[in-house]
């Protein structure tokens, strides 16, 4: 086992971190750019697919890059650690993968390679009223129209659901299971509002009114497919949480260093360094299991699922610490909007929104305990 | 030792159940149970009513609109409040402000401000903090000297609390720049229309305007809205402060948040889920040890001097106060993502509110004396490390 | 509600105090008195006969004092402050509740006087391997012979099961249910080995093999009141573990000012004062949630397994963290059996042993979470 | 990045596997997974068998026993040798002295004490605490004054783990007093039969007698037990306690402890408990956070010094190590009150150990530099704070 990367994806980290940290570095910027629409900077997307990172998991002849889940993981730490708020991973890592999974080489043909050009936003619309993260899909219903199928149901929460281009949309089968359609942006019968999360993303209520849509690929019951792809889904949010995680570390340590009470700096408390060094721990802990997650989705596909759950798990735990104590050690201004500290606890919770919170991931480990003897990790 | 209420205290709680539940409308209340933010106009409303029937200061002296009440009684008032679903009275009116004016104004500055303040005439606003002066509030640097009748006011107070709504301001100004720095800060009052006095908003994470920043420039404040003497505003602060940790620790308003995420868990399919269950039992208790700490310490500050323990209160309020916030956004899960999408979401309003009250409330912790001045509190003054 | 004493209350409170304060308050002496059979003092629990404190809680018609909850709480809470290994909670409130409860006239004038007066020891042999806390027993059976029953099964841990002159035993009925019988020291087929407790008590082993034993009042099915009477030993316990806990904090302040380590004494360190003054804190509300819970006890006995539920919980939680970080704090020496911190900490955990830990307790309360809408204390 | 073994280290991994559950004996490692305390024998032998295959000191010199593996593999054998139940080498012959003869000490004391170290023919303590020098180590104050070609040492030891099988100990001592505490010390090799050498028990929480405190009067030291150069003691220990903090993670025995502990759940009917299996689940992840981490931090160490995140391992390591034995302590439940009862009791043996080993490992945090040591370290080395 390896935790080392190797020069190239060095070098990925370094030409990623540059851009978006050129970009994002000023954390005005990021305030401003999630106050206006699209939420995020369409320019920077742009960037993003000449670099060929809008690409990284797609096999070549879909007109992706052939890198794997090591990679992507880099880009969305990058990505974390500067709050950008490109939709990376809601695009490529879950519509784009399921696009990729399921696809016929057609639809492959027309998702894939327009998202990875930056030309389309592709998202994924899933949740529901009610759902808590499972992968199956109940208030939308597909009905057979003639050869084609038609789609009637409302999904909420979807991430950039009004700027995307084309939609993955799942839906209840009539003779049960849950099928994954592809809806275009122009439909007949869509309608589609928008609105803010808690982070400054982009969350939207799609209502669908007997609306046409091409199944994915074959067809049939998809669920197993959406099931893994959430679950690449969170071993790559992991990574980016990581990020997040370890910029409110540093912004912290900042802080203590500078700000004076009392006629000293507040590193001068030994109350807050011990707390600041739990959260160091949390941090690299929370480091490891996402790496060894990461890894393991790209060597040991069959155990995706136990390893994305032990790192979401680790992840909302240290999420939690570390997105309230970050502000806590800042005092009042850990509190307000122009500071940067409370957008990453922010952001830490609306990645647990989207992808569950550690009770829900605690709750599907408990299931499992006597199962094993032990956890092994050592492949 | 006695658990049962006397006759006396049951019926007293009886009828402020009553009273909070049928005179203060239900359109107020609603909101407060949905954890909306309030009006203006609301919060002017209610504490109207409840200053009409007597219950706005009953913890004021009696010729000032008090009630002589027994730390007991004051308890039950407050905790059937909060139960109600009762915004309580402006606490920069009710519990800063107005004692302060109390204890120590002249009788002419009593007579001017304390019916106003007690009826919400005057929306009081608090200037103590300053951006170089969070927990170290001595360090304050807002000047204000003397030019014939009027001091003349320079600096900049923060987190000023619903400024935006506010007619009045009292400040911690400093008076004296030559002795040690609690020695020269005044108590004094401040019209906001006054000339030269800007109110800025502070954008908070949770996307609301609920802080602000003020601004003086040059203010010119008549001489007689000193409160006290000169140069003795650092002991009217202590008295103060020492008055809003009691009345900080939200027991009651907790309690029923809790009570209402039951419902929630309910709705989401989550209060059979055993670690759920567990999680709420769990709060239940903490809140039920709070709640008796809160009656018997109560009972112990009958001096009118607040007990060493309210740290406690404070510290352990404001901790249960964000886990039940954290149990609502556990409980919102995915809905919570809608938080700013309004009645056009499906998701129902408790779990939009979920994500910005979490984030809001890690200000508990932060304002009104952090949690680690409360744990420096507990450590000196009662256990002398 | 009031949490109060009144003077004749405080009275008690200070001749206890004077007493077990004379006798244990150096602690080597009590170091010395568990080190020796039977574990405790008589000489101290004569003197706490004569003082009427093993009387307390019963009617004076069965030769006791007619207090209630509140002065036998002051009691265990002293007793619990300077960790006296006296068997008052066991043999007086639990066993000898149980005898004041169900026996008929003649055997509580049989067992109870001599209790009070110091004369027997009593004890009540509940646990079987394999029980954790409930009201009922399964491996000791009740087999009726002749007029008389004989008890077989073995009993483990029995509170000073060896030196008890007298045994209340409970012991499954051949009809179902669970009896309460009355076992003499020296009846034929009882045999009984001791060991000592974490925290210098005393536990045995107690076998029956056909055990002549009378049922205690009418016989028949005792569960609910075996229930009862341990709540009301969860109550007079967790005033025990106050007295215990507040000296725990006492003795942890008074070594973090006096102990030196880098030329500073320890409360100059801010991250250790903190953590006192998060015990402090746990400690205050132990507090609240016992005295309420005695209260109840005293008041409104039907809420009595409601009430003792909640303070149990209480005190398993705040005895874990402040028996945990009373050593922590005190560091190496804290390790010590010459020094008394480590003694509190093993009698917290004792206490949570013979009456139910805290996962216990929350699970108990868990079930019922959905039954109402708040917890009122006020009644 | 790379999850999977390569083919030599899975193939050494499975060696070890294969040598630690045959050769060693099970009576001896049974003992270990029954958390039993071993007696000096069981020690010795298990030590010696690893010595003669090259596995109880690889991380030390080729030339004196050492295997020059990588970091991994130094990992993978502290692993499977916890997994199996081995007792780990005695720490203070092959991490603490042994290593610090190695780099520090003549040729002459290499060759008489390596070897002999190596095979536990010598069985080491540590003379380093002291009553008034515990966290704040450099203030020692047992003295070495140079008297011919001996030195004479005064003063007392504490806190001196299985002192009471000592055959030598390695000893911090003042040798020059008048200089900055830390520019002082010494590093000295005793002969525990010296004269005026005492070793006394110390009876622990837990009842067990595992530390000893050791006196020295007068006791007569031949100089050339110096090791490295006189008043550089200090950097030595640094170097040493560096290297304690990396083997003081114990991962592996955790692992197993938590392996046994569902067994011991499901056996009192608690594995089927939600809350139970919850928490169990919880500490799984968290020990695989902590193993994975092990494994980053070896990696990343490779120059031999340790990275600072074995504070990391330190800290988190005894905690859960507490945290798994408290879950014993709950599951064992009223049985655990038998603890000394023997073998005369029903309770099993498992839920015997639960309760002495709770209060046991309160140590973990505090010896072999406290987890406030740790915090230090990582806030002022990591953090800059």
């Amino acid at each position: 086992m390896d935790f080392t990367f190797d020069d190239e994806q060095q070098a990925l980290r370094e030409a990623v971190r540059g851009l978006v940290g050129k970009r994002y570095g000023d954390y005005e910027t990021r305030r401003r750019t999630v106050a206006g629409e699209p939420g995020f900077d369409e320019e920077l997307w742009q960037r993003l697919a000449e670099m060929g990172v809008l690409g990284l998991p797609f096999a070549e002849e879909d007109g992706g890059v052939g890198a794997g889940p090591v990679e992507v993981g880099i880009v969305a730490e990058e990505l974390g650690r500067v709050l950008a708020p490109e939709p990376y991973v809601a695009a490529v890592v879950l519509a784009g993968g399921l696009a990729a999974e399921l696809g016929t080489p057609e639809q492959r043909s027309a998702l894939i390679g327009p998202l990875a050009a930056g030309e389309t936003l592709l998202t994924f619309a899933h949740a529901e009223a009610g759902s808590r993260w499972q992968p199956t899909a109940q208030a939308v219903r597909a009905e057979r129209d003639g050869d084609g199928w038609r789609l009637t149901g409302t999904k909420e929460p979807v991430p950039h659901g009004v700027r995307a281009d084309q939609l993955l949309v799942s839906a209840a089968l009539p003779d049960g299971g849950t099928g994954l359609f592809w809806v275009t942006g122009d439909a007949e019968g869509l309608s589609r509002t928008t609105s803010r999360t808690i982070d400054g993303g982009r969350s939207a209520r799609v209502d669908l009114e007997r609306c046409p849509a091409q199944p994915l690929g074959a067809g049939g019951d998809a669920t197993a497919a959406i099931e893994r792809a959430l679950h690449a889904t969170r071993v790559a949010a992991g990574n980016q949480a990581v990020g997040t995680m370890e910029s409110a570390l540093r912004i912290t340590a900042g802080y203590l260093t500078s700000r004076k009470q009392f006629g000293v700096t507040l590193n001068t408390f030994q109350a807050l360094t011990f707390r600041a060094a739990d959260l160091y721990v949390a941090l690299e802990l929370t480091k490891s299991l996402v790496g060894w997650a990461t890894m393991v989705e790209a060597e040991d596909p069959d155990s995706l699922a136990d390893a994305a759950t032990r790192a979401s798990l680790q992840v909302c735990r240290a999420g939690r610490l570390i997105g309230q104590e970050a502000i806590q050690l800042h005092g009042g201004i850990g509190m307000t909007a122009e500071y940067a500290i409370g957008a990453h606890t922010a952001h830490l919770v609306a990645l647990e929104q989207w992808l569950g919170t550690g009770s829900h991931h605690l709750g599907a480990l408990a299931v499992t305990v006597a199962d094993h003897a032990e956890v092994d990790p050592i492949r | 030792m006695q658990l049962k209420l006397s006759a006396e205290d049951a019926a007293f709680r009886e009828e402020l159940r009553t009273f909070f539940t049928t005179q203060v409308p239900a359109e107020i209340r609603e909101a407060v149970l949905a954890r909306r933010e309030l009006t203006k106009d609301q919060f002017v409303q209610s504490q109207r009513i409840l200053n009409a029937a007597g219950y706005a200061v009953p913890h004021w002296p009696v010729e000032w609109g008090g009630r002589n009440w027994t730390e007991l009684q004051r308890h039950l008032w407050h905790e059937e409040m909060q139960r109600a679903g009762v915004p309580a009275p402006l606490a920069f009116n009710a519990s800063m402000v107005g004692p302060v004016i109390a204890a120590f104004g002249s009788q002419e500055i009593k007579e001017r401000f304390l019916p106003a303040t007690a009826n919400l005439d005057i929306w009081w606003s608090q200037g103590f903090s300053e951006p170089d002066a969070g927990s170290d509030l001595a360090s304050l640097r807002t000047t204000a000297v003397r030019d014939g009748d009027h001091f003349v006011v320079n600096g900049q107070k923060t987190w000023t609390t619903l400024g935006q709504y506010g007619d009045w301001i009292f400040c911690l100004v400093r008076t004296d720049a030559e002795v040690r720095k609690q020695a020269g800060i005044s108590f004094l009052l401040i019209d906001m229309t006054s000339p030269g006095l800007e109110v800025r908003p502070i954008e908070l994470i949770d996307g609301g305007h609920e802080v602000n920043e003020v601004w003086f420039t040059d203010v010119r404040v008549p001489a007689e809205n000193l409160v006290g003497e000169l140069n003795k505003g650092w002991d009217y602060a202590k008295f103060l402060l020492g008055n809003e940790r009691v009345g900080v620790a939200p027991v009651g308003a907790t309690k029923r948040v809790l009570a209402e995420a039951k419902k929630w868990a309910a709705e989401v399919g989550q209060l059979d889920d055993p670690l759920t269950a567990a999680r709420i039992a769990e709060l239940e208790n903490d809140l039920l040890a709070l709640e008796l700490t809160a009656v018997r310490v109560a009972a112990n500050s009958a001096d009118g001097k607040p007990h060493p323990a309210s740290s406690v209160l404070k510290l352990r309020g404001t901790e249960l106060q964000q886990a039940v916030s954290e149990l609502a956004l556990d409980l919102a899960g995915p809905a919570g993502l809608s938080c700013f999408a309004g009645e056009g979401a499906l998701a129902p309003e408790w779990s939009r509110r979920s994500t910005p009250v979490y984030l809001n409330l890690r200000k508990a912790s932060i304002y009104g004396g952090s949690n680690e001045v409360q744990r420096q509190i507990i450590a000196r003054t009662i256990l002398g490390l």
